[in-house]
């Protein structure tokens, strides 16, 4: 069914209500549409009104591919409800298209009979052609499964913000905000929140103050959008989405790389020690050296380097200096550290490497989300190399875990890897502001003059050695990459010691597992299957098991934050498990060191579209697993 | 929040240090006759004349015969791995600003496989000092060539002799922008001192190219020229604002004509180029480092000594800058955007 | 047995080459109004002009937006990773000695990540062209500032502004003792072109530097020098044996005093440097490359252009000579050496 | 018992002889005492009588570290037979000490009642200091188990070859061929093989004509020492190791790295294609990058790159342009080879990488050997990028396994990786010289000009991709790092495509499976445990279950040369078995591999101490474990 706003009566009476527990929206349009303002603008207002939420950006690969083509579409998704909510869920209720190729690229995901929100200016036989579309989709009936309103917001749009003076392109420009009115009016929210934001970000005391048709502008169009929907009725009715049960407290939004960036501040004032960030830009993870790179008052040294290996290697010569030692990357930057990691695990040096994951192999997806860089941070190294291996569940978990990658480095003196993904990276959801004073200190290692002291002498409990920092009087020792003698940390190739220091750097690591928290198993306690997932499919999994368990089926689940060392209950939890099915945004690399490391039989759903598990797909696999017998 | 233990300076021994408090009980692995024994007695020499705490003394190095040079050191060191000291030492030197940090390298170590590393960090004027002993060959793997062997150099990797052309060790760090460029020997320790003298006190980064003898694999490879008779006739010995004289009695001088240098015998009064490390554009030193024997003596001494902004002082500029001004505070950091409260 | 296949000369197309041959049907991705738009189109007018069969070019680049250019040109291209590019045209041009191998890098490519390999393809005479896109920031990430960018700029990295002192891609590779230098513009289509040209007749590793406008993220960045008004003031384009004047009229020169070069309005009759980018040592080009904005006009066009020997000549020779004097045989090889017979 | 060489009755007449089978010999002295040639000279006359061998060189760290010190140690080990053999030996039947640092060093090894040459001259008080003893070894009865040989060797070389006018330290230099005469003696040896040899080393055909005393002084000094044994009769008798009866044919001896190189020449040879080798020096591993450089005549490109970064680098930009593209380097270096490695999967280009392993984490035992590079070279790289992983069993299958590693990446279009270690890279065994006529000629995927070419278009059987090479009209392309797009090659974001090249990438390597042989079961077929080892350790383990079999146990042995993929029936024969158990010099690489794979448990023997396992130690360890129940 399809509505031409033409010729719709107006009606000012009818207002109906429609109650839903959750809507997933997504904004599409070309890069220089402004859909991702738009996207945060929305997701705002539902956060500020009470709702849960979750939601995922997706950045074209070019900085600004050609105006009109697919390769320029950007999209900004956002799932809000009334309940508590894991992910930015899967089929869209609504999808907004600003022209044919954001049509094109996303219509997909729309659900059937889901409501689609266009703009007619964008589907000239010019953005058709550019969209590489054989037919214009508002003719040729390809759209009839869903609800579609259309209406030329562009136009509208120039004729609402007229009367500030703003004209052309710039008047053009303000259409996302006209757009978003009609969204706000869909979903019975205030403007308020969004006129505000406008005049902080444009208004008098900004630098826009010598341009104050531009705040006026934006204003007027946002307006201009709600009442055109209110008027001329484009929708039946209004939805609403309460607000949702959220515990008690204060919240922000946050995404995943924000949220490392708090945590790596929280650590470094946990822990007296300033950050060194040395880091080389790579995509997703170059937002963590952005944002530290604002945090300069909290001592943080962000060093930009000429590439990977200096990023790393001068991460460890501060750790080595007494700093809190950082370096975060992407898959094909982790490549480059592998070498400099071997050197921080031989030299025993507190250091924290995030690998942000993204498609591979090679350049692979860089703009893509995936899960296939496990194997490599636990194996990618010269000799046998342990170190702790630590995964993120979402965008706020990303907080806790690099606090605790912190605290494990400078407790246990080795280097700690913590994997996110370019999902958790770029999502966000709502934050429950902890209180920082409820966040206890961080003990070091540091060595002291005048106490007896050996480079490898290790601590009884942890085994971790001594942190003597140069400039301490009386310590002064030498380290480095060759095999070192156990306690003095002289040079040493005799055999038998080159076992006992395999042995003592297995064991520190394997040591951490009394540190770390027990798996827990959600859903079925002892089922018919155990589900184990980790790092960012979190959401997707454990709101997969759970409708499942509602529709019947006995699964438990287990997700993992520590992938090394594993948590001392897990082996008896698998062992014990009737079947053991492992779903993970990549071929197998879970199941194969879960596999190999309790040796028992494990089903994988794997998948590698760039993309994170939609719930109705786990769902579904599960189900076809369980009713294939084992 | 400082990373230096407040009791550094006071807790230094009160009485002068020496040479031997330099000296480490590790026992030296190098070859008898390395040229190597010479630069590691230099060292210990010169800083206990520096005036700084032996604790804040820090050698780092990558890997080579002579990247084991800090092991053989009483001081905090760091054998890291090939190539890449000159990054560890920027992360040691950024991370606690008093320490004198020393970068000791191969020729294969800095501009082989480390050659990004050594030039980004002259660059940026990292105030570290980076000593480059340069063998002409890979010593600690058997002798392969290396980027500063002569072409037609005959070792394992290349039976039928080299063919890459080599690099000059001074003239790559004047096209990184270095603001202290030195050369020295390995057999002439008085020079060596006053170079490692000159290179401490500098504020920056410092090159300093140690031409340096290995017994093994390049035996005599300087010697043509700086071999102890070949010396006088071979070599220039660079002294800033002095005229560029060598030659027994030192009847020989460097003319410049335009861009040209040209070796001349008795030039008349005034003739001979004055040497000016502080040449703001590097331009002389680029072209005393292309002067190589046997057309030319090899000059040794000071190229290059100009002030350059150092990006230490810069980063911490902004750094206290910006907690003078914002104090950290997580609770502001936490609340800071836009807050909604549940209640 | 040489890998290229033997009908490589006759098989190409007997009409002479045009642009649109080297056209590739892939949608280009570059913003609209990026500088790379211009250093296509000359590069694909260019190519038909050199008399090499156009199976025989070959492309090389790294990680950027100036590295997807091979996918723009209709030959054999391959975009390899970052700061690489250099190391794989290296295998590229040794294998395959008729190819004519251009490598395509940016700021970031060649002098962040890709430095190493940089120098050492430069300093080996490599017979590979680098073209170098100079837009003084990254791109493809988003603007984080690059080597070549100045003290104090704002990007997402250096919210503060930057610290590092920049590099000169110049000064650089003729540290690295390359052979042919040269700089151009994206805006002066013409010019690039002839530079392009001499860097494909020249025999060996040859740089150009090319000043390239990335519209968003560093927008102008060039313009005080190189803009249409400010170009003919701050600009002095070099050609080789005459003097360096520059101005609307020409009513400016370049003095050199010893190794000071003076800006001089109206120098008298051949008071102006005159331009030799076959100046043996390197030094002149050099000095050369010290020139910046505002204190002097920025030179643009080659700075150093002399005969190396090339790498690539001289392995082959010793591959053709052990040839010639030794075929190859694996029962000779084999039953080298002592051997004995158990029956 | 201990015999003083000075006061023993001369009795020419006894000469009493007795047969053994097999004997272990350790040539031990300090760096500039000739060890390495000694040894060399006996194991080729030991080969050239007929003997089976295997040899161990044992080189010092340092290049020269100080004379008489344990550091400057260097020894060599041969263990020659009469039998087939596979190991070097475990414990020594004599040690030959030329000074009291080599002695310290090696004692240990030495078997009770074992046979102790030593030079008197290398024990005075300052030699055991320098060897840091507290006491003279010769006199404080620590040697009291063995049989003590005391002779002063240096003095009695320097009497031998005064006539031939050889003075002070180079006459004394002649003492290694003085021992290596007496040990010709106790063997029964003919000395015609070391003197021919001396003649052409330094005969008045070489450079040395000028010197016609040293090859003089080296014979006068090997004759001397064989009369000196047999006047004075240090030895009770000879002894005698026959013939073995090995293979008709004709033998060379040849080192793991020798026979990389012959394979790799072989490789070129039979697929018309030049190496192209970019190498950065490391040790175990430049060896190939010296044996290649020698052999230009084989139209081999040696290309000493800047750094490993480089050298692989340029060996995909050889493979791309038509060149048989091969690096080779140690753990450290691999590391940095680890993201150029995923640029040949995605590129689907032919390359060779030989990872000599050595002993790790980080720079961690240069000289010595270890398996610890598996599940780097498996796993280390970004995304999920499969690779054929092929692992040499002994030095002479070095050359094998190179010529199998450019079969299957020219016949698959892949990078492929082959590892030795430094244990058979160094060592020695006699080859069967193979008639290189019936070796097969290797097919590649070169694709021609007139041909419908599509970048990716993939061979029904094999999956591989066509290789277009640059200078051929017609077939211009682009290929890179990004994903591509099925087929036509194009850059590709889609989500579908991605996971479609994920699984041609998996199942193209899968598929090799079928193109290798099957897992063997040696010794008892189904017996009450599997032993499966892989690489190097082929000779030690093998000895070690014969032996056991032989002492009743029941143990069948799989040996893997295929690590990715593993043989076709290797699940099979892993599930059908009673227990399984993975000996290897690392802490349980392949056990974790297996276990991930098969999802079955595994027992595991690992040492890292940086030598081969004993075949005595894995014996024992056999029955250990069979003997307490699974
Ligand atoms: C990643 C890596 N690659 C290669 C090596 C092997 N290696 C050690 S030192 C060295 C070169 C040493 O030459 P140089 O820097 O000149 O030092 P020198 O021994 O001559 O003093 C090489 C290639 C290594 N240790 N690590
Ligand atoms: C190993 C690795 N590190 C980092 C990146 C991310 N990266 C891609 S391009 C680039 C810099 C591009 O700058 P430049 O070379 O100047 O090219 P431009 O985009 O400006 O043309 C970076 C940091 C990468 N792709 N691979
Ligand atoms: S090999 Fe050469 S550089 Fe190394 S220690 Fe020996 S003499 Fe010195
Ligand atoms: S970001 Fe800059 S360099 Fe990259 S394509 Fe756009 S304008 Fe060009
Ligand atoms: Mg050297
Ligand atoms: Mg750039």
């Amino acid at each position: 069914m399809s509505i031409d706003v033409t010729n719709i009566p107006i009606n000012p009476n009818e207002k109906a209500h429609i109650d839903v527990d959750s809507v997933t929206i997504r904004f599409a349009g070309d890069s220089g549409d402004g859909m991702q303002i738009t996207g945060t603008q929305f997701t705002d207002a539902a956060a500020v009104f009470g709702n849960d939420l979750a939601t995922m950006p997706d950045f074209p690969a070019e900085i600004r591919a050609p105006a009109g083509t697919v390769a320029g579409v950007s999209a900004y998704q956002i799932h809000f409800s009334s309940e508590d909510i894991k992910t930015p869920g899967d089929d869209l209720n609504v999808l907004v298209a600003m022209n044919a190729a954001a049509l094109k690229a996303n219509i997909g995901d729309l659900e059937e009979g889901g409501i689609l929100l266009i703009d007619e200016a964008g589907f000239t036989d010019k953005d058709i052609e550019k969209a590489e579309m054989k037919s214009n989709p508002l003719e040729d009936g390809s759209l009839n499964g869903f609800r579609v309103i259309k209406a030329n917001i562009t136009e509208l749009t120039m004729n609402a913000v007229k009367e500030t003076g703003l004209k052309g392109k710039s008047a053009e420009l303000c259409k996302n905000f006209f757009t978003l009115g009609i969204m706000y009016w869909l979903y019975d929210r205030p403007l308020n929140h969004t006129l505000k934001w406008l005049d902080e970000k444009y208004g008098p005391k900004t630098k826009y103050k010598e341009k104050p048709e531009i705040a006026a502008s934006n204003k007027q169009a946002l307006t201009a959008g709600y009442n055109f929907a209110d008027t001329v009725e484009l929708f039946t009715s209004h939805y609403r989405v309460k607000k949702a049960a959220l515990p008690k407290g204060k919240y922000r939004k946050i995404s995943g790389n924000e949220a490392t960036v708090f945590g790596l501040l929280t650590a470094s004032q946990k822990s007296g020690r300033n950050i060194f960030y040395g880091s080389y830009p790579i995509t997703p993870a170059s937002d963590i050296l952005h944002g530290l790179s604002k945090h300069k008052n909290f001592g943080v040294i962000t060093f930009q380097a000429e590439d990977e290996i200096a990023a790393i290697a001068s991460a460890i010569g501060s750790a080595y200096a007494g700093g809190l030692g950082v370096t975060a990357t992407s898959g094909p930057g982790i490549c480059l550290k592998l070498e400099a990691m071997g050197l921080g695990v031989m030299t025993e040096l507190p250091l924290i490497i995030v690998d942000v994951q993204r498609g591979g192999p090679s350049t692979g997806l860089p703009t893509k989300t995936e899960q296939s860089d496990l194997l490599m941070v636990m194996f990618g190294r010269s000799g046998d190399s342990p170190l702790p291996v630590l995964a993120a569940r979402s965008p706020s978990d990303c907080f806790n875990m690099a606090v605790e990658a912190a605290r494990i480095a400078l407790k246990y003196m080795t280097p700690v890897v913590l994997l996110t993904d370019g999902y958790i990276a770029n999502g966000a959801e709502p934050w429950l502001i902890p209180d920082h004073a409820a966040i206890p200190k961080m003990t070091t290692n540091l060595a002291s003059t005048g106490e007896s002291f050996q480079a490898y002498a290790r601590d009884p409990v942890t085994n971790a050695r001594k942190w003597a920092i140069p400039g301490t009087p009386g310590l002064e020792h030498r380290i480095g990459g060759l095999e070192k003698a156990q306690n003095t940390g002289a040079v040493a190739y005799d055999p038998e010691n080159h076992q006992a220091m395999t042995n003592q750097r297995h064991a520190k690591i394997a040591g951490i597992a009394n540190d770390i928290p027990l798996a827990e198993v959600m859903g079925a306690k002892d089922g018919d299957a155990l589900v184990v997932s980790w790092g960012g499919t979190f959401g997707t999994v454990s709101t997969a098991v759970e409708e499942c368990n509602k529709a019947g089926l006995k699964i438990g689940h287990v997700h993992l934050q520590y992938l090394n060392p594993l948590p001392r209950n897990l082996g008896e939890l698998l062992n014990n498990a009737e079947r053991v099915i492992v779903p993970e945004l990549n071929m197998g690399q879970l199941r194969m060191l879960l596999g190999g490391t309790f040796g028992i039989k494990i089903q994988g759903i794997n998948q590698v579209r760039g993309k994170p598990f939609k719930v109705s797909y786990l769902a579904s696999e599960l189900h076809r697993i369980l009713e294939t017998q084992k | 929040m400082t990373t230096t233990p407040t009791n550094t300076a006071t807790a230094s021994p009160p009485e002068p240090l020496t040479r031997k408090d330099f000296a480490s009980p590790t026992a030296i692995r190098w070859c008898p006759g390395c040229g190597d024994y010479s630069i590691l007695t230099t060292m210990q020499g010169i800083l206990p004349t520096l005036g700084i705490p032996k604790e804040n003394f820090v050698f780092v190095s990558g890997i080579g015969c002579s990247s084991r040079f800090p092991y053989y050191m009483n001081t905090y060191g760091f054998h890291t791995i090939h190539g890449r000291a000159p990054a560890v030492s920027t992360g040691v030197k950024l991370t606690n600003p008093d320490l004198q940090v020393w970068v000791i390298t191969g020729d294969g170590d800095a501009l082989s496989i480390g050659g990004n590393h050594f030039i980004h960090a002259l660059r940026r004027n990292m105030d570290v000092k980076i000593i480059l002993f340069n063998n002409r060959i890979y010593g600690l793997t058997k002798g392969q060539y290396s980027p500063t062997s002569g072409v037609g150099t005959v070792s394992p990797s290349t039976p039928y002799g080299s063919v890459d052309l080599p690099l000059s060790p001074i003239s790559m760090a004047l096209g990184a922008e270095a603001g202290f460029v030195a050369r020295t020997s390995d057999n002439d320790v008085k020079h060596m001192g006053e170079v490692f003298a000159a290179a401490a006190a500098y504020k920056g980064a410092a090159l300093v190219e140690v031409l340096q003898n290995c017994v093994i694999f390049a035996d005599k490879i300087h010697e043509p020229y700086y071999g102890r008779n070949e010396r006088k006739d071979n070599m220039v010995y660079m002294k800033h604002g002095e005229p560029l004289r060598y030659g027994k009695e030192l009847e020989k001088g460097l003319v410049l004509d335009k861009m040209t240098m040209t070796p001349k015998t008795n030039p008349a009064e005034g003739e001979t180029l004055v040497h000016d490390e502080k040449e703001s554009s590097g331009a002389l030193a680029f072209l005393l480092s292309r002067l190589s024997h046997p057309e030319y003596p090899v000059p040794v001494g000071v190229f290059r000594n100009v002030e350059r902004p150092s990006y230490l002082t810069a980063m911490r500029h902004q750094i206290d800058t910006a907690q003078a001004k914002n104090p950290p505070s997580l609770d502001k950091l936490f609340n800071s955007g836009s807050t909604w409260t549940v209640d």
